[in-house]
């Protein structure tokens, strides 16, 4: 059914040599991509291989430096993203890309706006909004809400929805389903294989392997800008994907060593806040990973900020070490606490400014009682924590947002263990990272929750929010799961499985 | 979940705007809430107003113009000039306002061509704007020969009640309702906003993000300009250094009337009503004979008090309703 | 020792007003020029950029002591502020004559102005003729701290206060720097004043300089009160002279701005050829009805030809 | 890749202060490039360059204070009353001061408390302190005897040459090296950046987000007091009206010397360049007898083209360089 089997068919688009530099970074250096009509194609590869950049020139947002496109056979060279829909390329990209103050329907058809009289077609607008919507199943959605007021999911469904609506022949995905449920990913790629069956051409960028082999015809590997493999995906296996992409074979995605859980050093007993969590009550040992599933939305984010002083307490108890109550996050810190946040790019780190200075950001560690600076002395730490972690960076002055996803969340890390915390809070500290990066991020907590005498590191507390299951399992002692602001009992790793867990997370089953 | 609805975030100015009236009515003069005060209002607040609608384009737009006073005392000098040159009022009054667009013109193009924030470009046309006005006046008030454009804000004579106020507050509301009509049923209008609401997105969804901004600061200096024809109603002679600091009354009345000064927010509706209430603050105080310092801070106290409030209600209100 | 900079041949005098953009200034300007034209010498005309802000009065005399001219005409924005500077100007061997407003100090060679408090007095005086000494009366004040207008309308208080028929309603508002300030101040000075049927309840209004009474006269003009209250306004412009003419205004106080920038470059050229000039000049001041606003001499007054100076 | 380095930052605007300096030292009176002439320059550039200190940190916290001009003229109020009253000038001074902290930290707490932007609590302190200004002076200036405050910044007397300008510009001089030593050796100066950069990145790290906040607001309110002393210096006066409109300059001056007023970026060196560009045009202008419509006309010109050179340097560095 997937038209790969006419060799004779024209590429519905393809592109030759395509090369792409910014400044000293040569993001891509003469790539060949081309996609079939009634194809869905996968495009994988590292985090900072060019997916993102050869994609942005595909749809116009970016032009190339060298090489050459053609569309249905014919010369294609979009110098805007208007031009790219007109000729039917749509696409949605990684970073969530919607006007939060204007409605849902605004937002599908903005730049496409249908007109009568000079005026923008409001029932039009609804209408076709509505229509992209129903593909995804959400046709019941009011699209006169504010898109600011929506969940972050459903956000996501608007982005995909207006990706729909061009009517396109060609729709690129950028990491569609980072943030989505389980049940509107299933969705979509009932709409993606719809799509396919009506000859349309996709292409699926993804750092989940597995969806990939689910729902991909082909796939084109990339590694540092260039092509370095493709094939049919039903040929070969996630281990051999990832091989292409990293250049060698990934021993072993989960390291274990053995964990011995200590004292208690955190615990949440009926904490609640507004809107979310609403009733949590758990207890964190030292030397133990605890980890939180749940759907996107469930409030598991919302119950760090609150354990770590970024959103209020409304009731119940927060108990860290010896210090019982709410406390705002300089406390936490001093009181032997650290996050990482899920956003790594609006709230984790400062892109703007040094890996030394998101490393030694509040300085309470490294200044004296007169809070005077050593520039000299902050490099020097920060270079300490680049070679131990293995952080790609040419310098402690290099600025993060120049560094790879995997070596930016290396970053986020590491400034908890400049802090020398004992509790980790970590809300999906692998989001959006390739899977050798992920590997050296499941490396990392592994030495941390183990300890390391060599390297002076004492045993952690660390719980871990995920939303990618196999992640948890592997990497866990204990989960339990937040099912609508409401966390169930935690139980030891063993006794689930993935699908208990989804059971669980959608409520299904909470009873034990 | 809330309905995207601009009507309901005026409440919260309008209410503040009643209180405040209802205050000067209950503790001031009688004459306070007659009839004919507030057409006194509604006139001293149809140039502060008429600006304001443009402002609250650029301020939706997720921008600033701090040249709009210079604009409007450039425009009453322009039309000064071309009554004093024999030209009929009608098409004087459209030259000033064509001196609006094209100062709000530049101001358009040099933002989006240089690549300068608006706060410099408009400080810097602030400047520009306000010499050229003096230079074109030879540095003084340029007198015109009386024609009807003074009757556009003058009080109305007795026997003429059947209006109301004035035609240039007519004037200023019927601007007030296309502007408002522009935001919600033109393409341009949902342009505007996407791209106060966010830039990047707008550029990749194909909105032409530097023709936006340069229709939106031209249209603040066409309302700029209008509001520099009822300056020149007023005034009857054309004076440079009129206006002067005039940016941040019309700052503070998109402000005060919800608008956003990160782009995204703001309804004429609030705007109007952001102009009627430092309007009545001041008519107020005068009224009741409180020297000018105390006007000045009770409206300083006011335009963060009544920010504050809004702010506060509208977090009150989101995190109950998510 | 500091005037090697001055260039040989014609002497440069800076004639620093306190603003630029106004009639009075204007007049003062054609004065100077005239007085340039008859003496030969060169003069620079330059007020501060922000009107009425000292510290930039300041700045410029600073400026002008710097560059080395040969002597200032200052009109100073304050009688206390402006005083470093001008003793610092006197010290560098720059004489300094002061024009306008007054200047408390032993710094300055020559002081040409004229006499406010009289000034408001002689209009205080007018509008109590005008009222046959009964009545009550408003006084809209031109801006916080500015000396010459508050000695005018101290001068005008006083003469209020001799007349024991006359009733003071309201002294305490400003009008502020320009003509919109000033008439909307006296829109919301005039509301709370009008009886039933929209008619004013005084029966005299002063103001004590050109955007005041500007502002007001629009006001009145407006509420359609002008010339059914007497009204004595201060200086003079096109638009003032025609309500003066329609009987919009009873009298304007005038000053003499002309003389006052041609006594003032005229006093400094003396100075500087040695000749002894005086201490004290009073440049006048005259108070012109509708009935005398046609005799040359006041006609001269009222609309000097500046066009002919100003080029 | 690039080095964080304020020091190459400031290159661009002190070539153009150069370059501007060169021109009127060639076009304009031979004078201009005097010694004389350059105490002068150096004199008149304190008040705006100390004021401009604290704006620098508060800009690059990501604010902005739109009441500097009023905190001056409040101050300048304050010292002439306390010398009235027979307080010894030093304690005047000092008073002085800690009446622009004041108003300083009132800024930082109505910001961090209310949760409204600088932009509108600034406004409305703009008016209120103004009002107090005006209030406390009862309307009018304040006398204060003659005393050493105004050598501050008085032109030095003949035989002192050996101080090369008076104390108060040496007074600015310090203050701006402690000032640059702040933001790069010391905690708060970090955190300064830090807020500025990404405010949320800093809470999360467990920076005091609000309370750097209020030590800034309240630090400009101390550098604003500290330029009202020396404009009390040059008045001798208490002037409530004085210094209005002045933080158009001041921020100018900031932005001119490399500050962002989205954040995180500014030098105190650059500041200190644009104070000095503003004083070079006006008083080159001055000197060259240049009607004032025509030296507002260049100065709004040379703010934009100085501030759009810049960004193209800054853009086309980054884009070689990366
Ligand atoms: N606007 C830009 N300026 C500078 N460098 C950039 C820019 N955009 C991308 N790069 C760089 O180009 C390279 C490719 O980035 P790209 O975003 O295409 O990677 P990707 O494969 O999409 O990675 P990820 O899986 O993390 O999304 C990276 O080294 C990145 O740092
Ligand atoms: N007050 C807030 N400020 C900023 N972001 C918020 C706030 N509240 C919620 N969010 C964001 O909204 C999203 C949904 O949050 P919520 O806590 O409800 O779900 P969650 O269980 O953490 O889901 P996820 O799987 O995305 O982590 C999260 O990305 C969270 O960061
Ligand atoms: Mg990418
Ligand atoms: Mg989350």
């Amino acid at each position: 059914m997937a038209g790969v089997d006419s060799a004779r068919e024209v590429p519905r688009f393809s592109m030759r040599g395509i090369a792409k530099s910014f400044g000293a970074t040569a993001a891509l250096d003469g790539v060949d991509f081309s996609v079939m009509p009634g194809e869905i194609h996968a495009l994988v590869g590292e985090n900072g291989a060019g997916k993102s950049t050869l994609m942005k020139i595909l749809s116009g947002a970016l032009r190339p430096d060298a090489g050459s496109m053609t569309l249905d056979g014919n010369p294609f060279a979009p110098r805007t993203t208007q031009e790219a829909r007109h000729a039917g390329v749509a696409m949605i990209y990684q970073e969530l890309s919607l006007a939060p103050h204007l409605p849902v329907e605004d937002n599908i058809m903005l730049g496409m706006e249908p007109r009568v009289h000079g005026l923008r077609d409001r029932a039009a607008i609804r209408e076709r909004a509505r229509d992209a919507l129903a593909l995804l199943g959400y046709g019941s959605l009011d699209t006169g809400i504010r898109v600011g007021d929506l969940p972050i999911a459903t956000r996501q469904v608007v982005e995909i929805a207006r990706a729909l609506a061009v009517g396109c022949g060609i729709l690129v995905l950028d990491e569609p389903t980072s943030s989505l449920t389980l049940a509107d990913i299933q969705q979509l790629f009932d709409v993606l294989k719809g799509l396919r069956a009506r000859g349309h051409a996709i292409v699926y960028i993804s750092h989940f392997l597995e969806e990939v082999k689910r729902i991909a015809d082909r796939f084109t590997v990339l590694r540092d800008g260039r092509t370095v493999g493709a094939g049919a995906a039903a040929e070969h296996s996630v281990d051999e994907l990832v091989g292409m992409m990293i250049g060698r074979r990934l021993e072993q995605l989960y390291p274990r060593s053995p964990r011995s859980p200590g004292e208690v050093v955190l615990r949440a007993g009926q904490l609640a806040s507004t809107p979310k969590p609403l009733d949590v009550s758990f207890e964190l040992r030292r030397g133990e990973i605890l980890g939180l599933a749940g759907l996107v939305g469930a409030g598991r984010t919302e119950l760090l900020r609150t354990l770590f002083g970024l959103s209020p307490l409304a009731r119940g108890e927060v108990r860290l070490h010896v210090h019982s109550g709410w406390a705002d996050p300089p406390t936490r810190w001093r009181q032997g606490a650290g996050m990482v946040s899920e956003d790594r790019g609006n709230e984790g780190l400062a892109v703007s400014l040094s890996v030394a200075d998101n490393i030694t950001m509040n300085l309470s560690r490294d200044t004296g009682a007169l809070g005077i600076v050593k520039p000299r002395h902050i490099q020097a730490t920060a270079q300490r924590w680049i070679d131990t972690f293995g952080i790609k960076a040419r310098s402690p002055v290099q600025e993060v947002r120049t560094l790879s996803g995997g070596n930016q969340q290396k970053v986020a890390l590491a400034r908890l263990l400049h802090q020398d915390v004992d509790v980790l809070l970590l809300d999906e500290p692998t989001r959006g990272i390739d899977v050798a990066s992920k590997s050296q991020v499941y490396e990392l907590i592994d030495r941390l929750a183990a300890g390391d005498p060599a390297a002076s590191i004492r045993p952690k507390a660390i719980l871990l929010v995920s939303s990618y299951l196999p992640e948890l399992l592997g990497v866990c002692d204990r989960i339990a799961v937040m099912h609508r602001g409401r966390l169930g009992p935690a139980r030891p790793v063993g006794e689930w499985t993935e699908h208990t867990l989804l059971l669980a997370a959608t409520g299904q089953g909470t009873t034990s | 979940m809330k309905r995207f609805s601009s009507l309901a975030q005026t409440l919260g100015p309008l209410a503040g705007l009643l209180f405040i009236f209802g205050l000067f009515a209950v503790i001031g003069p009688e004459s306070f809430s007659s009839s004919n005060n507030l057409e006194t209002i509604a006139r001293q607040t149809a140039i502060v107003g008429t600006a304001a609608l443009g402002m609250t384009l650029i301020i939706i737009s997720g921008g600033i113009d701090l040249s709009v006073g210079s604009i409007i005392a450039f425009v009453t000098v322009v039309i000064a000039a071309l009554l004093q040159a024999g030209v009929d009022p009608f098409l004087a009054a459209l030259g000033g306002a064509g001196a609006g667009i094209l100062c709000g013109f530049i101001n358009g193009f040099l933002i989006t061509r240089l690549r300068v924030v608006p706060f410099i470009v408009t400080l810097g046309t602030l400047l520009v704007v306000r010499g050229a006005a003096k230079g074109f006046a030879h540095e003084q008030k340029i007198d015109a020969p009386l024609t009807w454009l003074k009757e556009l804000l003058a009080a109305l004579p007795p026997g003429e009640g059947w209006r109301i106020v004035p035609w240039g507050v007519w004037l200023t509301l019927a601007l007030a309702f296309v502007v408002a009509g522009v935001l919600v049923y033109t393409r341009l209008g949902r342009h505007i906003i996407a791209v106060g609401s966010n830039e990047q997105t707008a550029r990749l969804c194909g909105v032409p993000v530097d023709r936006v901004k340069v229709i939106v600061y031209s249209l603040g200096g066409l309302f700029a300009g209008v509001a520099g024809v009822l300056q020149f109603s007023r005034l009857t002679v054309g004076d440079p250094t009129v206006a002067m600091g005039v940016e941040l009354d019309v700052i503070a009345a998109v402000v005060i009337g919800g608008g956003s000064l990160s782009g995204g927010e703001g309804s004429i509706a609030g705007t109007i009503v952001g102009a009627l209430i430092m309007t009545v603050i001041r008519s107020g105080c005068a009224q009741m004979g409180l020297p000018n310092w105390v006007q000045e801070m009770v409206t300083g106290g006011i335009i963060v008090v009544a920010v504050a409030l809004d702010r506060w209600r509208q977090r009150r209100k989101a995190s109950a309703a998510v | 020792g500091k005037k090697e900079a001055e260039p040989k041949g014609v002497p440069t005098i800076a004639v620093i007003p306190k603003g630029t953009t106004h009639e009075f200034w204007k007049s003062i300007h054609a004065g100077a020029v005239k007085a340039a034209r008859e003496s030969q010498v060169e003069i620079i005309w330059k007020g501060p950029l922000r009107e009425d802000d000292r510290d930039a009065q300041i700045s410029v005399v600073e400026d002008f002591v710097s560059r080395g001219v040969a002597g200032i005409v200052l009109a100073p924005l304050d009688d206390v502020a402006l005083r470093g500077p001008v003793a610092n100007a006197t010290s560098s061997g720059i004489p300094v004559v002061i024009i306008d407003s007054d200047l408390k100090s032993d710094d300055y060679t020559s002081f040409a102005a004229t006499d406010n408090y009289l000034g408001g007095k002689i209009g205080g005086e007018e509008l109590i003729r005008l009222l046959n000494g009964k009545g009550r009366v408003i006084m809209l004040r031109c801006q916080e701290g500015s000396a010459s207008t508050v000695q005018r309308e101290q001068g005008w208080l006083d003469a209020m206060a001799a007349a024991p028929g006359i009733v003071v309603v309201s002294a305490n508002q400003y009008g502020g720097a320009t003509v919109e300030t000033a008439y909307r101040a006296s829109e919301n000075l005039l509301a709370p004043l009008k009886n039933a049927q929209g008619q004013l309840t005084i029966d005299g209004i002063f103001t004590p300089n050109e955007s005041t009474t500007f502002g007001m006269l629009r006001a009145l003009q407006d509420g359609g009160h002008a010339g059914r209250v007497h009204f004595v306004g201060f200086d003079s412009s096109i638009k003032l002279v025609e309500a003066l003419r329609n009987k919009h205004i009873d009298a304007l106080v005038l000053q003499n701005p002309f003389a006052m920038g041609y006594l003032g470059v005229k006093t400094i050229v003396a100075h500087l050829r040695g000749e002894k000039v005086e201490r004290r000049i009073d440049t006048g001041v005259t108070l012109v009805t509708a009935s005398i606003m046609d005799r040359p001499d006041i006609k001269e007054l009222i609309q000097p030809d500046l066009a002919k100076w100003l080029e």
